[in-house]
């Protein structure tokens, strides 16, 4: 078995998806011609077609709404959004529409819909190229929202959002794609289960929570920190809506301790949420202040030198650690 | 019945129906014109019973506009996805679905399609495939749209009917969905009422153009611009766009000239626009018009005139007390159905720390 | 001086505020001939004529975008949105470009928008004409977001907001509109600072964080528990986005207690944002785990019945106050 | 020069251009043809300063649409607004904004007009009224036509000039300010630069039209379609548009049928298309053609010509040297202008509690 890269894993699971359902479309911009402007879709329009395999025009909104009346006539829709960034003008549809309609119809038509969302920074993209947006969405009941922190998930939540009856925004981060290798035994059918997330560290003293890139950042503090006799405990959220409240509590009464960490900017970002159940359902457990690792209260910039300095780093993650696990 | 005296016009030879609608027997004549005529005695049974109180939320009536829907709903199998807006009482009475469903819907009681928790007066079935309609603008297009490109995914052979109003047509959705539909040749029928007014904004604030049907120009499909209130044109017209979309040749919009009535919504006075223009549009009522050329085809006489409205009187009758005797919902009955899938974090919410019911 | 209603003073304000500034106009639906569906705009399309006041057509996004071309040649820009519910067609408008587009240019333009977007609930109007949608716009830096709870703020506020230099979104709670009375002087020219949140009742056992109409329940609350004893510090925060913290902290810090309180669904609620500030920056002040007492996590329903459950009520915010209060 | 081979060729003459140049002096003409060589020249070397690694990010070239932009922009009065796109290098260009500030932008450094926060290669200068460009497809559109409104409100006389590519025109916010336009009748020019190709979408999946000019149609202003590559032409329809909107007629929409030569951006092998397609569009290369025309004319001599290229030349010299001189910005630099007022509560954030600099 291969070692694979997160993008892969996303191209592999995309294949397997479609080739097991023949009610599964994909539809976005540049996914078929082109293969993805990320190649995550490759290969996927010589395999399907053209009938399944939509090259879009640029419409957002449509890419997002028409996926509605497909979901009712019976397909399976995998829109795609080609940059976060480029998820606002099909807000209206994925808000109003698609997350609502299961619940408006009262359940008559269910929405089984997975909207791919590669997100983040780092990629010297600039303003428009590198957002993590998925705070817009934590608001919404009805919709659904998976991260994957690892190839692992990049294939076990896709597969499990696939074959889900809800509608699921699945963001992958660009960071991500080549970056993060594994073993992944070819044939895996692995689902990652949607709504739980996953303790990836035991530790003591305190507790990281987190998703996607930024993950990466906790793991690589955690092993920094080990060196100095502070154990963190690390979870990979995996799911960002619905929170898996228990798993964050059960970690945060044992350490007392929480910092949550994300790229997108500090105010109104999903670290809130995450701080105010903490702060409501395991107060009496907490021995310090509930601390965010976020992005800066600003838009994303260009330059690398201050794209740089918008990234969260390990080394900011770790002190805000050892700082919650001193306190 | 309610308005009757509102539909008891002799019509003056301009307002005559003339021409064959083709391929229509007249059996199907006959129940095209008790589906419209139903439509309209419905419309105002209702709006009866909203000034009297008898429900909440509010009323928007589609008299007037009858025809635009009715005559192309009435065409569809009950596979064939229809993709009303607000206004689109006709498009599902048109295609059949019973008035007890549709006032319960008005009523918001549990017998209503959504058990009472969307919003009132948007008609839809899901077992006639009307799809529930977003009072949020054209977003029903978009849905309609998607719709199509799902039977032709499919290779099923049904067809997709959107309407809208004249005022939708300047949103962005209308723009998108129609464009993709041109470039895929879906089968879809666009339907657009354009009744002169959006809310209280005239048609010439909603475009620069006269006809709507040019909005195709735009697309690479057809557009036509019709006389909405005349059901044979109506009938030809209709029938032809979904003949096209059918044979996989793609869509057609069609522009349907009409009126609404009464207020946007019955909390409207309408004091914008003039007595005049309502009187010259309530003389082209669609319906005594297609009454008179069934009448002069002698398809259409006194007695089954009288079973006809015998018949809808009971139907409506029936629905009203369905309706009036549904129970309201449960208060908390709309905390159901928000996913499909079960997730150990998901809640509804408490109001206070524990408490599941606030 | 005569006893107003809030609507009446942002209708008076708009009058006062474009008669001030001839480079002002208003656009949205139905808000010249018809005077908007709430009669907020009545009588300015007879006072500025159709060049200031435009009747635009069912174009959500061109409502918001527009404004960034208008205000860069010199115009003010008072764009409204006819529901809270159909902000979303502009969203992509209002987070990308009018929010940004002072941080893109570096400070070269500035935004000087006031957009008004009437939001929430308990007018019978099902799922899109009920929603309150603040918390969409909270990860938006450059946005301002202002949601007056009387009937000063409904003219202070918007007063200020007409002449900040910065793009504020202003929410106007339609259950306020006509339920809401107050004097206000003739002429009156009070400007309600942005960014500053008010303690309105001072108390010292629990502090009620909100705005807007949910202010209204924790005020009726709070005379309900003086008569138990039960001292509440209400705190109406005015400002939604950036939010005053100090203001918060400061109260919190003394009575050691809060509740926060909004009609949106509690998950993903701006309550998050606040509950997450106090848990950093509070901690240790604080004597009671932080609740929220907000919206159901659904749609918000039709009938007359379940509106009326949705609708957060006195008695529950009264009685988490007391929980919290005893705790 | 780097591309002088690219733009060498002798023209066959079926691309022979004819006909007058309306209004346009010989002066003109030469400046305009200064202005389109510049573009291309400075395009050309700032593709192959990127594929030197000299910057970052990417790069968007123009090549092969320069006359596009520059003939439309060159026209212009300073005030009059220009709201342009990823590719618009030429609306900078052809208005006169100086190189030296378009290759500090390019190269993020602090004398970009952004100050090298927002995104390489979105040319725009504030003192020349080129908006800072959406990467977001057509918000520019949008921006461009309240641009439109506000100098009609305020009773100015300037005009706005939009430009967008054959993608965009399926965007939704494309339909809403060209209807908006079309509407109130705004002092606004449309351009569409149709290159067949949207990014890898070719323009059959964008659109089921031939000529996108035929949008128009649904919003009641003339649209035409020219060919962007004929300078002359490409003069005249402008003009005309321009003189249209100056007038208070109202908008015109312009495609311009042309070509990008190379990829979307530097990173795109651009292998959708095929070989044959990029030489048959390079063979009508926009500049030679005018430069043949010149020279017919007899306003564009070997001389004057080689004293143009010489003071290219410099121009390009002098702004990669300021470019590659300007400093890099502090990292922390972007840390402001987030809000024009003061908030008491605002804090550009903390990475942990306290540090105000992470
Ligand atoms: C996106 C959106 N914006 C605004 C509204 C408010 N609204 C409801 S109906 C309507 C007018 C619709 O006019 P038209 O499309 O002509 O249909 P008609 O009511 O005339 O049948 C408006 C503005 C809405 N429902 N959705
Ligand atoms: C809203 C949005 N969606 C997608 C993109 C990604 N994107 C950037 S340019 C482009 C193609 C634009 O094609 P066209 O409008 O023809 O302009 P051209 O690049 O050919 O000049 C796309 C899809 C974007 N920038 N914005
Ligand atoms: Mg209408
Ligand atoms: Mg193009």
């Amino acid at each position: 078995m291969a070692e694979i890269t997160y993008i892969d894993a996303i191209n592999r699971t995309l294949h397997e998806e479609m080739a097991r359902d023949e009610t599964t479309f994909l539809i976005g911009e540049d996914t078929g011609i082109y293969g993805g402007v990320f190649k995550a879709t490759r290969g996927l329009l010589e395999e399907f077609g053209p009938e399944r395999i939509i090259d879009s025009p640029i419409s957002e909104s449509l890419i997002a709404g028409m996926t509605v009346g497909a979901a009712m006539v019976g397909c399976r829709p995998l829109p795609e959004i080609q940059f976060a960034d480029f998820i606002s003008p099909a807000f209206d549809q994925i808000v109003q529409q698609v997350a609502r309609y299961y619940w408006r119809t009262n359940g008559a038509f269910e929405m089984p819909v997975t909207l791919r969302c590669p997100y983040g920074g780092g990629v010297g993209g600039g303003v428009y190229h590198s957002q993590s947006n998925e705070a817009w969405f934590m608001n919404t009941p009805g919709l659904v929202m998976v991260a994957p922190g690892s190839v692992r998930d990049a294939a076990g939540l896709l597969r499990s959002a696939i074959r889900s009856q809800d509608p699921v925004l699945y963001w992958e981060h660009k960071k991500l794609y080549r970056s993060l290798k594994d073993d992944l035994p070819d044939g895996d059918e692995t689902l990652t289960p949607i709504g739980v997330a996953e303790v990836v560290r035991t530790g003591s003293h305190v507790t990281a929570i987190s998703f996607g890139y930024t993950l990466q950042l906790c793991l690589e503090a955690t092993s920094q920190l080990a060196a100095e006799g502070i154990e963190v405990e690390v979870i990979d959220l995996k799911t960002l809506l619905p929170l898996d409240k228990s798993t964050v509590i059960e970690s945060v009464a044992k350490t007392g301790k929480a910092v949550v960490v994300h790229e997108a900017p500090k105010v109104g970002g999903i670290g809130g949420e995450i701080a105010a159940i903490l702060a409501e359902e395991c107060f009496w457990e907490l021995d310090a202040p509930i601390t965010r690792v976020a992005g800066y209260n600003t838009s994303f910039p260009a330059a690398r030198t201050m794209e740089e300095h918008y990234m969260p780093s390990t080394v900011q993650v770790a002190a805000a650690l050892k700082t919650a696990a001193q306190t | 019945m309610a308005e009757t005296q509102e539909t008891g016009f002799s019509f003056p030879a301009k307002y005559r129906l003339t021409g064959e609608m083709e391929g229509c027997t007249d059996e199907q004549k006959l129940e095209l014109y008790e589906r419209l005529l139903k439509t309209r005695e419905f419309d105002a049974r209702m709006r009866k019973l909203f000034r009297q109180g008898r429900f909440e939320g509010t009323f928007y009536s589609q008299i007037g506009q009858e025809a635009c829907d009715v005559v192309i709903a009435y065409q569809l199998d009950q596979q064939d996805f229809v993709g009303p807006s607000h206004r689109d009482l006709g498009a599902s009475t048109g295609k059949g679905v019973p008035l007890k469903n549709l006032a319960a819907q008005v009523y918001n009681r549990i017998d209503s399609p959504d058990g009472g928790r969307y919003t009132a007066c948007h008609y839809w079935h899901p077992e006639y495939w009307v799809m529930n309609p977003s009072t949020s603008i054209v977003m029903n297009w978009v849905a309609a749209t998607g719709a199509a490109f799902g039977y032709k995914m499919l290779k099923k052979d049904n067809v997709a009917v959107a309407f809208c109003g004249d005022g939708a047509t300047a949103h962005g959705d209308f723009h998108e969905a129609c464009n993709f539909a041109g470039v895929h040749r879906l089968p879809i029928v666009y339907v657009v009422q354009n009744n002169l007014w959006a809310e209280s904004l005239p048609v010439a604030l909603t475009t620069a153009l006269t006809d709507l049907s040019r909005r195709a120009d735009a697309y690479g499909f057809p557009g036509i611009s019709i006389d909405g209130n005349d059901v044979v044109q109506t009938w030809n017209a209709t029938r032809e766009a979904l003949k096209r979309a059918r044979s996989g040749a793609g869509p057609t919009l069609i522009e349907m000239k009409t009126y609404r009535w009464h207020g946007h919504s019955d909390i409207d006075p309408a004091d914008y626009r003039s007595d005049d223009e309502v009187a010259h549009w309530m003389e082209r009522d669609p319906i005594p018009r297609y009454e008179q050329y069934l009448r002069e085809l002698e398809v259409l006489s006194d007695d089954a005139l009288a079973e006809v409205r015998a018949r809808i009187e009971a139907e409506i009758e029936e629905a009203v007390d369905f309706a009036e005797n549904s129970p309201r919902p449960a208060p908390d009955g709309y905390l159901s159905h928000v996913y499909a899938e079960d997730y150990p974090g998901f809640e509804f919410g408490d109001r206070n720390s524990g408490d599941a019911n606030g």
